[in-house]
């Protein structure tokens, strides 16, 4: 048990608000804040004790602080029945989290030009790691996207943070009109961008992913698949991705990610088992059918 | 008042009956972080096959009231990283290792059986019988007496003495007693109850499956009364065999209540996804939960829903009772 | 829009396809008091035997996760006074009347059959095919296909034309397939499933059985999971046989699960006892679901997670497809 | 659906108050008041929306006012699960509550001096009961018991209510040590009363029972027995009552009581099913093994 390992932490509302179609929510979760790396989860509890709910619900973490022995803020959509619950959690509530989880944004050594890509909630994991970035000297151009204003999350602080930021909200109501991606390509060519962080549904990122291998630049890209338990002892979150081995490997998303370089992830073969993986059923492998 | 929560499987015993079910404990890392893989009775791998493989597509699981419906299509690296990378491991973490082997065929099954044989650090050996038999449409061997006898049988054959054999039994059959006995007659040193049920849930936006396998086993607290209806009627049919009892143990007093049912030992399966210190907080609760009711020792309360009421007298049951652990096993 | 919620079960047409569940609407009056009981699409009885029953002794319910477990012992006054008292009301009030039936022989079952079938008020018959065969070692009739049927056999040949049988299956068996088709095959107009599995819970403190009866059965959303995969995997075996879904249903869109799978009604039980009028509530619910989803008539969603995404065709299945009533039946 | 069926409605939290060993709990429930009589009882769903448990919790009804539509006061202690979640709510919270449940007391047409026996919190039933007593210008005399002073509810109201007040608890911290219904033969005696109401555990209903037909007086009382629903759908809450035709009936004690009387109830038979019980096991009829 290293001292990068999670903890597991009754963590107590601190402050709950509504800004735009979304909770925030502040907990303070004793240990969680000095553990925690940009890119990297939190995966709470929902219910209470008797709760008919069994799976944690994970959220990317917006802001740590080390006040009250560390706090963790969270930002939200109330999607269905656990979110609900959590939106209805009052100051001095009790939630159990554990955290942090998965695997954090690697960092560049030195300073290079970073494109920051958010949509919706997503883009909450964009702000710790343009702390960092930041305190390394890296220029940040953010890029945040939304079905509407009342979607995009952040863009006051991409403003505070960011050397630019550029919007783009589906309904055209906030920034261009149309999907976020669209505006990479060009933004990377401005701002000669060397790598491209971004936090998004999976069809953006793959666009994303595209757009990077056109540039032969990196994209660090986190993903959100459907997880259950956060920690990696289900197999409920994996992903087809392509490991140093050269090989395809169904890997869990909450422990050997959230965050993945663009390029390895076969986005086109998400929600199937490819043939060529490994472990793949035998009868497919052989062209039978299945 | 300590409490002695030794427990006895067999020929081995373990210093306490928590342990984590199979695949839901993942390769004991996953869990490790939260606590010492040792503290726990035992660690029951995820099902081994002889072969990797890659699991169902995703959405795998689903939630359900009170419980989870899973369809991972026992995704794993094989008999040979296993033995290589993970059973290594836990061995050095000093954890007792229940290894839960699968196959799709009885040839299957008994050659992860005897790759296993020549491996350390292997406590025992349980036999996931829900798998599908290809050899009989696809049915699972758990459906039918004499194929898990038969899968018990070339198992027994293939593990050396003294590493007890566990068949783990499906409720999702007409008579779970029938098998049971035809496990234990095939020279099954125990029985493990239960695994999940045949269910499914539908998606009522997308008309589809929730599962991208359809079907796929219910587990969690949900599925716990048909746990403790399976434990308990098997060991009054066979009161000589021990139990490792599993299905929606969620806290310390789920666990006394299969221990009551008549289970040795209990292993946690979903809560470990709700809660990653489960099994070693429903150690603890149990414990609390013993001493509170003036049990002295775990052996004593095994099967104690079988007598008749107001009964709690000290016994020493010759298969459940708490006899001296054996050098090896005192020295973990 | 205007949602179409009749349905069909054999010859008989429904208004709506929300129903009580057999044991857990009480005589009818007990919810009568919160609603119109014709407001369903019809009122299932308690199982029906010859004689009064008085039941089993008390604890005769327990809590468990988002389940119930029961043994009631089918307490009832017995055919005669059903006849005389219960059955009336409920024609009274204009409700569709589903008798569920029981007994512990075949010529039992005859029998409550034989007496209904003169009785006014009839809409259909519901075999309880979970009793205990005092002829067989009490093993349940549903246990194997060859006694199912031979009960549905018996009460089909007792029951007028136009009255359908529905064989109400437990999924506590190997294959609930094989139970299906042989009911099918003896006659059964429709299927209910399912009952509730075999479980059983154990007080912690008094280390008794919770349940005087020892072991009971388990109903609630716990068992949802397993409702529907039965449901769906005899809709696949039997798409022209009508199935009346029931296990877990709380809610319009649990409701709407079972229709997905399969179910061309759906019962609700123990949702009955958490919440009096769970039955109006839940066809409301169900009905503003079909809306939203742009379903027009319930006989479209009938069945629709067996097709490939993205299906939603209009089609009139001569089996659930929304016939014109009878003129009997839409004068009710 | 006459006036005198129960309603469900959702019932508002006003205040929670702890007092003694016991919650009180107000809730806003309109429709309940105008329609309950002294002796019924309210069933309260608990945990919420996707609450795993499934049954209702009864209670006894302490009082009711006519504000806000209509307003039900609880006593209750924390014992399982659903107590406990019922303890944890506060002002503004929502329960579903159906009610009012069960039938009343019997009430004399004429005044006739009664003895109230309570023990714990199932005395709260008593208090509606004594206003309607009073009104019609009954004498009463309040025996209220417990296993401590703090178990002992209502002593306060009984002293305003009735014409005397005798407490006893089970550790003398408070009146006469021993058991209430110890006190029983002399209150009748001494008050002459003509009818004894009783709200206890089973063991001290079947003793008032037997007390009172030694002086052939009736003895009404309240079971609490477990229930599920509360409103007659489940047979849980069975007990062996003889019946106006002489048999005796396993019969629901949610609908057909919780009132009975108590010479009516199989005291030493309950949790069985008596062996002349209408449609016992034919098997123990004929004297059979089970
Ligand atoms: C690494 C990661 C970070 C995330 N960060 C955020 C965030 O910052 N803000 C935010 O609003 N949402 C975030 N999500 C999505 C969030 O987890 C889901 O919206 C939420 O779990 C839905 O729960 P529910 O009870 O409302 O829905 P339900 O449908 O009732 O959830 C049932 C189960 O499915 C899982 N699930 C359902 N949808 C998703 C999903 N999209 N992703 C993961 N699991 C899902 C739930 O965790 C739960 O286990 C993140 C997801 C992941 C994996
Ligand atoms: C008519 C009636 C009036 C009552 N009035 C009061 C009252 O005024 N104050 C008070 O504190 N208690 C009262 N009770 C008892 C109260 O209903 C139980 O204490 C409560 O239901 C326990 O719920 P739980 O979740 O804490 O326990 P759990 O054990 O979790 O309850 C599980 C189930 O068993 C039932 N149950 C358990 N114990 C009892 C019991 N003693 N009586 C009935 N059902 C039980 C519950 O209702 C629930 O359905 C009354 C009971 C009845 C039948
Ligand atoms: C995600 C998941 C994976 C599982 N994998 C296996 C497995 O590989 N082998 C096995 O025998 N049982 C497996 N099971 C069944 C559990 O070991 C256990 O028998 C069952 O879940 C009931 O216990 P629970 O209710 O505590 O989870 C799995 C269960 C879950 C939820
Ligand atoms: C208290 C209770 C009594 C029941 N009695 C009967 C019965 O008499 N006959 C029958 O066929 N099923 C009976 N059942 C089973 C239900 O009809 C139903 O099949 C089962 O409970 C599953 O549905 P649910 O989860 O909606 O309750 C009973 C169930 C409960 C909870
Ligand atoms: S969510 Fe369980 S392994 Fe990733
Ligand atoms: S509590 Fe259900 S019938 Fe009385």
């Amino acid at each position: 048990m290293t001292d990068s390992s999670p903890v597991q932490v009754p963590g107590t509302v601190l402050t709950m608000r509504r800004i735009g179609a979304y909770q925030t929510m502040t907990l303070v979760a004793p240990g969680v804040a000095e553990r925690f790396r940009p890119g990297q989860f939190v995966a709470l509890a929902v219910g209470g004790e008797q709760s008919s709910m069994l799976l944690r619900r994970c959220f990317a973490v917006r802001e740590v602080k080390p006040d009250y022995g560390g706090t963790v803020e969270i930002v939200f959509s109330v999607r269905g029945k656990g979110t609900q619950w959590l939106a209805g959690l009052r100051p001095r509530d009790i939630v159990d989290v554990a955290g942090p989880l998965g695997r954090p944004f690697p960092l560049p050594r030195y300073p290079v030009t970073c494109v920051l890509l958010g949509v919706a909630h997503a883009s909450a994991a964009l702000f710790p790691l343009a702390a960092v970035l930041r305190q390394r000297d890296c220029p940040l151009h953010f890029l945040l996207g939304g079905a509407g204003t009342e979607e995009v999350h952040g863009a006051r602080g991409a403003r505070r943070a960011g050397d630019s930021v550029a919007v783009a909200t589906e309904d055209g109501s906030l920034g261009s009109a149309g999907r976020v991606e669209d505006l990479l390509a060009s933004a990377i060519e401005g701002a000669q961008a060397e790598v491209v962080y971004a936090c998004a549904p999976l069809e953006t990122l793959r666009s994303v992913s595209r757009t990077c291998a056109g540039y032969g630049i990196p994209a660090q890209v986190a993903v959100e698949e459907p997880m259950a338990c956060g920690t990696g002892v289900c197999m409920a979150c994996v992903l087809p991705v392509i490991g140093d081995d050269g090989a395809t490997h169904m890997v869990r998303t909450c422990v050997e990610g959230p965050v993945f370089r663009g390029e390895r992830v076969r986005w086109d073969d998400v929600g199937t088992i490819p043939f060529d993986a490994l472990g793949a059923p035998r009868a497919l492998r052989l062209g039978e059918r299945p | 008042m300590s409490v002695d929560l030794r427990t006895r499987l067999g020929p081995v015993s373990l210093p306490n009956p928590i342990m984590t079910a199979s695949g839901c404990g993942g390769t004991g890392r996953e869990l490790g972080r939260f606590f010492h893989v040792a503290k726990l009775g035992a660690i029951v791998t995820p099902s081994i096959t002889p072969e990797p493989r890659a699991g169902r597509p995703a959405p795998r699981l689903a939630e359900t009231p009170s419980g989870v419906l899973n369809s991972t299509g026992l995704q794993g690296p094989g008999i040979d990283v296993f033995l290589d990378r993970d059973l290594p491991w836990l061995d050095e973490q000093g954890a007792r290792t229940i290894v839960s082997i699968a196959g799709n065929s009885v040839e299957e099954y008994a050659e992860v059986a005897k790759r296993l044989n020549s491996a350390p650090g292997v406590t025992a050996v349980e036999i996931n019988t829900s798998c599908p038999n290809v050899e009989d449409r696809g049915l699972m061997f758990a459906a039918h007496p004499t194929a898990a006898a038969e899968v018990v049988r070339a198992v027994r054959t293939n593990t050396r003495r003294g590493v007890p054999v566990f068949a783990k039994l499906s409720a999702d059959v007409t008579d779970v007693v029938g098998v049971a006995m035809a496990c234990a007659d095939a020279g099954a040193d125990g029985l493990s109850m239960i695994n999940t049920l045949h269910g499914m849930a539908v998606d009522t936006w997308s008309f589809r499956p929730r599962l991208a396998g359809v079907t796929g086993g219910l587990s969690g607290p949900a599925i716990r009364p048909v746990a403790v209806r399976c434990v308990y009627q098997v060991h009054a049919a066979l009161p000589e065999v021990p139990i490792i009892g599993m299905g929606g143990v969620r806290t310390g007093t789920d666990a006394l209540e299969l221990i009551l049912a008549g289970a040795s030992a209990v292993a946690v399966g979903t809560a470990n996804l709700h809660d990653p210190s489960a099994c070693t907080r429903i150690l603890r609760e149990l414990d609390t939960a013993l001493r509170e009711r003036g049990i002295t020792g775990l052996a004593d309360a095994v099967g104690l829903a079988h007598k008749p009421a107001g009964t709690l007298i000290r016994r020493i049951d010759p298969n459940v009772g708490v006899g001296e652990p054996t050098e090896q096993e005192s020295l973990q």
